[in-house]
């Protein structure tokens, strides 16, 4: 209840874009566009729960878009149709992920370089990578039943839809009902009283990056299979998106505060402002000085919603 | 129960411990006493096993240990009842998960055994810092160990909520529990007991049972000789009014030039709200006036201008700057003193530093050492030091002793009477009752955020101020 | 934005892979200078060079039951489900300059491939077939990177008397590609007869940094794109030559397909407007 | 000096990097390719120069690369030949940098909204407004007086190499002996203590802001002057590059500790690993994966120097 009032501004945000859009644009309250909306979040929600994590012990992880391209590769390369069953390539780009992941996270606490440093190293590394699997040119020639993954539906629902839904409810049980959740929060809050408290703070890290990377596998093997091809140049930029979208839900980038409740809204804000401004037909330049300031208008406001 | 074998640690090649062994008895309450810098916290965070030693041995027979540090250690953006269950969290219905239900009902027991009504559910941001320490001592209980080590764990406590505290350790030893406890505050010692050692500069003096030894030879062992401790000199109060207070929900007081008042209350009265809302550090209606004159204050920066200095209550969180040196640490709140329009004078500035340091007594092993790496006490008069720098008229201190040892402590004393009989007037919140009894010229009760009873110090007695602190029945 | 009015105009989504891209602007200003003449509606949404983004557009075009759909794809494959998509909702579909593997209604443009086999023959016939060259590559996995790449390839192969020395990214960027010949000066100084930028901004770049080590006169140039830059360039008698891409052309081809489209009149399936290699002998007709 | 030692491995990486660069290729250690290597981390060092102020006070600013880009626009407005004096452009790009910065730092410190919130919007906004000012196309027909600001020489030393070490000798300046310098490390160190010591915050945070900014300008008018035009996309990315630069070079992100030598140092890394890879010529692909394992493992070797 405190946490759903806590993020109260931003749902106010969200509803006054909302509803100036379905003014402007009857369309935009269609359950089509609607649908279509949260489709397009998918692939951001996915990556932005994963980096809730990380936000939340107070690291960072800037190599989710290259991770998103060397697995959406990797994944590809299990994808060609009549080699092997459709398990095999979501497979392969979640564990590239979590392997990358784990890679960052065991230099991050074995090593005690900041995560700024590892993460965007694996950023530079990662991106040579999907480029080296690769050959330098995009994989296609997939299945349909990987494409299917991103393009196809169930009961109606858009597949992606339902990979974001899954992963970002099983994010908040972790968060609020395990051990692990509570001991990601202290990790974030304070180390060394959690380092006091008992709690293993290596491995606590090591789970997050891990899993951070697994989701982005995880969205890479969502992008591969919505874009019909492992794209090595794929992803560039996701990063920021993501981060984004977590800080404006009311993540601290410092740890320990926050919450996936908040990231779904901070996905959501900027999915709906991204489409509002398709829809509007703001001429593409216009679009980004507007984008900025509602984002950080929309955050504003519901900093200031706290305190009173 | 405790072993432990000619402990040695040394910071940058400087020892903090030679060779301290002790034996610690299932069943007693050991005190390690000693001045600020002796090495206590060291020691036991390295029976804790949160600081590894370089030379040495600690066997603790495989009994649990755990330990209330003295410097707080909160998760500020989580419950009370998660801070205190945090790593031994009770098990959910299904495994890794916990059960929540159960975490709020053992903090509310764990804070009822202290006599605390915190509500587990609210978080600790917002709380005092008497609070959190209550939810450190609640935390560290609740560990269940063979072995609990109390790092002056009343440092911010009053009085009453010390007395809950003892109770408790009494029973922690009926049960066979072993206590290491240190504190500044001599007279809990006595209180409770059974067994002292003393360390002075990293050894380990005399082991004694606490019934052999009394206040003086205490002291005496701690400091390595006798100590005068008579009260200070009586008050120099003039009649000019130098810091006037009016509104503020419920305040209106004066303090006059060279007087100090010292501001007694229990646990959260609200005097630290108070005294930050005077000094523009939190929101407050009210009028201020410094040598008559209005001052208009939004921020500490402002009443600075006006005057004014604070030496804050929480040392960690709003007090010292812990990756800057103690010079650094000193001159931070008077740098324009130190200055030539934007640069900053080198020398002026090491003088400044230097002559806070000597005149506090400051052990540290320069003033470029960083101040994050000195005890606690230490880095308490490097805030009083800060203060002074900046020169001020008024000086509010808010528990300006806590940490401090007894010999550093009556030297804390005396300079605060010292700044009086120079005119500054002073404004001494304090928990500690006898302090505020021995310095104080006048006595001003908080309860709820009001200022309930102005008493004098020369006729007042505890008890009389207990009544005038305590909530109404009813 | 919205061009033109009227209760019954038809309305084109346009997706649009970069518009923070020279050419790409060109070919959208071109797109709406048609659009007005034709009195139909535009919709334009910029991609961002992201594949996935243009498939959410074309899918927001869908939603929005729009007559047809102009795309400029960003990306071979991964654009393709965004033509897919449209098909399945039975909305015309004109990619514009260049191709998705899916098969959209109509493709008016070029193939990326010539517009590089003409810029190194360029270089090939001045070194007299005989000499060592350096390549610069846009952002690596690009489409544009990967067929110009193949094209210039192509042309190597044919010619082995001509050696590459080195070649690597510059992103497309101009000041990336400055930094990157200056190390390649560095490092093999006077060796260097010939650059191949895959775009012009990067043979602007190599070009200031040849100058700037006085190595000009013994280097030749050559761009892709026929930047206003570039074209100047080239009339100045510093870049020996750019290939152009004709925005124009393409753009007013797109969008009059589009609009047969709609009006179910026949229309040719593919349309391929030539490059053309701009010296400084035939600069000033593409000069205005 | 404690300072210097504190870098020590940094230096050591730096020295075993170049050491082994110049046995590989004898050109390497040249005068013209050192010229050309400092030159070539200008642009990056005037733009790490002034983010090491922001990440002193624990914040930070993503809109580097898009303030160099409207600045360099701005600058390339009024640096059309035989218009205007030569002082106009670079007056017209750092008072432009300066007023988003500044814009920034209030946005800050009046809306208590994250920075990294309000610099990403700010990312948007200024990459959107130098589309606007410049139509999308880039401003071009400069000057020769202005575009000697990034291809002159004076004394035989390229003129972005006396902006660089202007800048980072008077950033040295004010961090170290300046009163300033004191409040930026008191408000990163531990923002409570500085406000309770009477420093302004808020000043300090618009202080840094807008100094930021401001290099941010100055760095976009460097830049068009060497690519002689203003390029409204120019720019994506660098806020990283000159991020990492900073905390390569010891900074922490969250603040309090570091300076303006380390960042020097960590951009110079960051310039000998492109320059050697490009001499070394290695393929693309692999250039990415070696310049990623090269910067975690100088950080390493740092701070594992740290701690003996
Ligand atoms: N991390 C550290 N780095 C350097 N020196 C340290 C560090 N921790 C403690 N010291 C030094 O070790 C000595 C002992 O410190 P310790 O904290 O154990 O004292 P203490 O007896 O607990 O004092 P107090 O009563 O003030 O709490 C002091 O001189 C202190 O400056
Ligand atoms: N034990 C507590 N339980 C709940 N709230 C508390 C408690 N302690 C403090 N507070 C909150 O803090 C406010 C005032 O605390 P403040 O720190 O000003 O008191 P104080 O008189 O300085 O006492 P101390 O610092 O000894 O705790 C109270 O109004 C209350 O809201
Ligand atoms: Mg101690
Ligand atoms: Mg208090």
């Amino acid at each position: 209840m405190t946490r759903l009032l806590g993020r109260f501004g931003l749902v106010i945000a969200l509803a006054v874009l909302c509803a100036a859009l379905s003014a402007a644009r009857p369309s935009f309250l269609t359950l089509g566009n609607l649908v279509n909306l949260i489709r397009q979040i998918s692939i951001n929600g996915i990556l932005a729960v994963g980096v809730t994590f990380v936000l939340l012990t107070g690291g960072v992880d800037l190599s989710l878009g290259s991770l998103v391209a060397l697995t959406g590769v990797a994944a590809a390369l299990f994808a060609h149709p009549g080699e092997y069953p459709v398990i095999a390539p979501v497979v392969a780009g979640v564990a590239a992920g979590a392997l990358c992941g784990a890679a960052s996270g065991a230099v991050i606490t074995v090593g005690r370089v900041a995560p700024f440093i590892v993460t965007l190293g694996m950023m530079t590394a990662a991106r040579g990578l999907a480029l080296v699997a690769s050959g330098g040119r995009p994989v296609s020639n997939l299945s349909p039943e990987f494409t299917a993954l991103g393009g196809g539906q169930v009961l109606g629902v858009p597949v992606p839809v339902i990979v974001l839904a899954a992963v970002a409810a099983a994010a908040w049980v972790v968060l609020a009902r395990f051990r692990m959740g509570r001991h990601v929060y202290a990790v974030g809050g304070n180390e060394n009283a959690a380092r006091a408290s008992g709690i293993r703070v290596g491995r606590v890290k090591m789970f997050v990056y891990t899993l951070c990377g697994a989701l982005a596998g995880l969205a890479g093997v969502v992008l591969a299979a919505r874009i019909t091809t492992g794209q090595p140049n794929a992803g560039v930029g996701y990063e920021l998106d993501a981060i984004a979208a977590v800080v404006i839900g009311g993540t601290s980038l410092s740890g320990g505060v926050g919450g996936v409740g908040g990231t779904v809204l901070g996905a959501l804000l900027m999915g709906v402002i991204n489409n509002g401004l398709d829809l509007l037909n703001v001429p593409s330049y216009y679009q980004q000085i507007v984008k900025g300031v509602i984002i950080v208008g929309a955050v504003w406001m519901d900093r200031s919603q706290h305190k009173s | 129960m405790i072993q432990a074998k000619d402990i040695s640690k040394s910071f940058a090649g400087v020892p903090a411990l030679a060779g301290v062994s002790l034996e610690i008895r299932a069943g007693e309450v050991h005190a390690l006493m000693g001045e600020n810098g002796a090495g206590k916290s060291t020691f036991m965070k390295i029976v804790a096993g949160q600081l590894a030693a370089d030379s040495g041995t600690v066997d603790s027979g495989g009994g649990r240990v755990a330990m209330i540090h003295q410097e707080l250690m909160p998760f500020l953006d989580l419950t009370v009842a998660e801070n205190i269950t945090m790593g031994r969290e009770p098990a959910g219905r299904f495994p890794g998960t916990v059960d929540r239900g159960a975490m709020r009902r053992e903090a509310r027991e764990l804070l009822a055994r202290l006599g605390s009504t915190i509500d587990p559910d609210r978080k600790m941001r917002g709380l005092s810092v008497a609070a959190m320490q209550m939810v450190e001592i609640a935390k560290a209980l609740g560990w269940r160990a063979d072995a609990i080590l109390m790092d002056e764990p009343t440092s911010a406590l009053a009085g009453h909520e010390a007395d809950l505290l003892f109770e408790v350790i009494r029973d922690l030893r009926r049960r066979g529990v072993a206590v290491v406890y240190t504190s500044h505050k001599m007279d809990e010692i006595f209180r409770i007991a059974d067994r002292v050692t003393v360390l002075r500069d990293g050894r380990s003096v005399a082991t004694h049972a606490a019934s052999e030894l009394d206040e003086r030879r205490l002291i005496a062992l701690m400091v390595g000789r006798e100590l005068t401790s008579q009260r200070p000199a009586g008050g120099a109060a003039r009649t000019e009014t130098a810091l006037s207070v009016k509104g503020f929900g419920g305040a209106e007081f004066e303090v006059r030039k060279g007087e100090i008042v010292g501001m007694i209350g229990l646990m959260g009265a609200g005097r630290t709200e108070l005294a930050s809302a005077i000094y523009g550090l939190a929101p407050g209606q009210g009028e201020v006036r410094v040598n008559g004159r209005v001052a208009t204050i939004g921020s500490p920066a402002d009443a600075i201008r006006h005057g004014i200095a604070m030496v804050t209550e929480d040392r960690k969180g709003s007090g010292i700057v812990p990756r800057m040196s103690v010079r650094e640490n000193l001159t931070l709140a008077s740098l324009g003193a130190v200055s030539r329009g934007p640069w900053v004078s080198r020398a002026a500035e090491a003088e400044a530093a230097r002559g806070q340091m000597s005149g506090l007594a400051i052990k540290a092993r320069g003033p470029e050492q960083e101040i994050a790496t000195l005890s606690g006490g230490n880095q308490q008069k490097v805030m009083l030091g800060r203060a002074l720098l900046a020169r001020p008229e008024v000086l509010i201190l808010d528990e300006p002793t806590r940490g401090i040892d007894v010999g550093a402590k009556t030297e804390v004393h005396e300079l605060i009477r010292r700044l009086a009989r120079e005119g500054k007037a002073i404004l001494m919140i304090s928990s500690e009752m006898p302090e505020i009894l021995a310095v104080s010229d006048r006595i001003l009760v908080v309860r709820e955020g009001r200022v309930t009873a102005e008493l004098d110090p020369r006729t007042a007695t505890q008890e009389q101020i207990l009544a005038h602190a305590m909530p109404e029945a009813g | 934005g919205r061009t033109g009015q009227g209760p019954k105009q038809p309305v084109i989504g346009v997706s649009m892979m970069n518009l923070s891209n020279e050419f790409i602007a060109m070919l959208n200003k071109g797109m709406e200078a048609k659009a007005r003449e034709l009195g139909v509606t535009l919709i334009v949404n910029d991609a961002q060079r992201n594949a996935e983004k243009q498939v959410q557009q074309v899918e927001s075009f869908v939603a929005q039951k729009v007559d047809a759909i102009i795309l400029n794809p960003s990306e071979v494959e991964a654009s393709s489900p965004a033509v897919d998509r449209a098909v399945a909702a039975g909305i015309p579909i004109v990619n514009v300059n260049s191709e998705t593997r899916s098969a959209p209604s109509a493709f008016v443009g070029s193939r990326d491939e010539e517009s590089a086999r003409i810029a190194m023959e360029y270089i090939v016939k001045r070194l007299g077939g005989r000499g060592d060259i350096v390549m610069m590559h846009g952002f690596m996995g690009q489409a544009a990177q990967l067929k110009r790449d193949q094209g210039a390839r192509e042309v190597l192969r044919k010619n082995p008397g001509v050696k590459m020395l080195a070649d690597q990214t510059a992103e497309w960027d101009r000041a990336k590609a400055m930094s990157l010949m200056e190390n390649w000066i560095q490092s093999f100084g006077p060796k260097i007869q010939a650059v191949f930028a895959q775009n012009d901004e990067m043979a602007m770049g190599a070009l200031m940094a040849l100058e700037q080590a006085k190595m000009k006169d013994k280097v030749i140039v050559v761009g892709v794109d026929s930047i206003a830059d570039a074209l100047e360039a080239v009339k100045a008698g510093r870049l020996d030559a750019t290939v152009f891409q004709d925005a124009k052309g393409q753009a007013g081809a797109a969008v009059e397909t589009a609009v047969k489209l709609i009006r179910k009149q026949p229309v040719d399936k593919q349309v391929y407007i030539p490059f053309q290699l701009v010296t400084r002998d035939n600069v000033a007709q593409y000069l205005k």
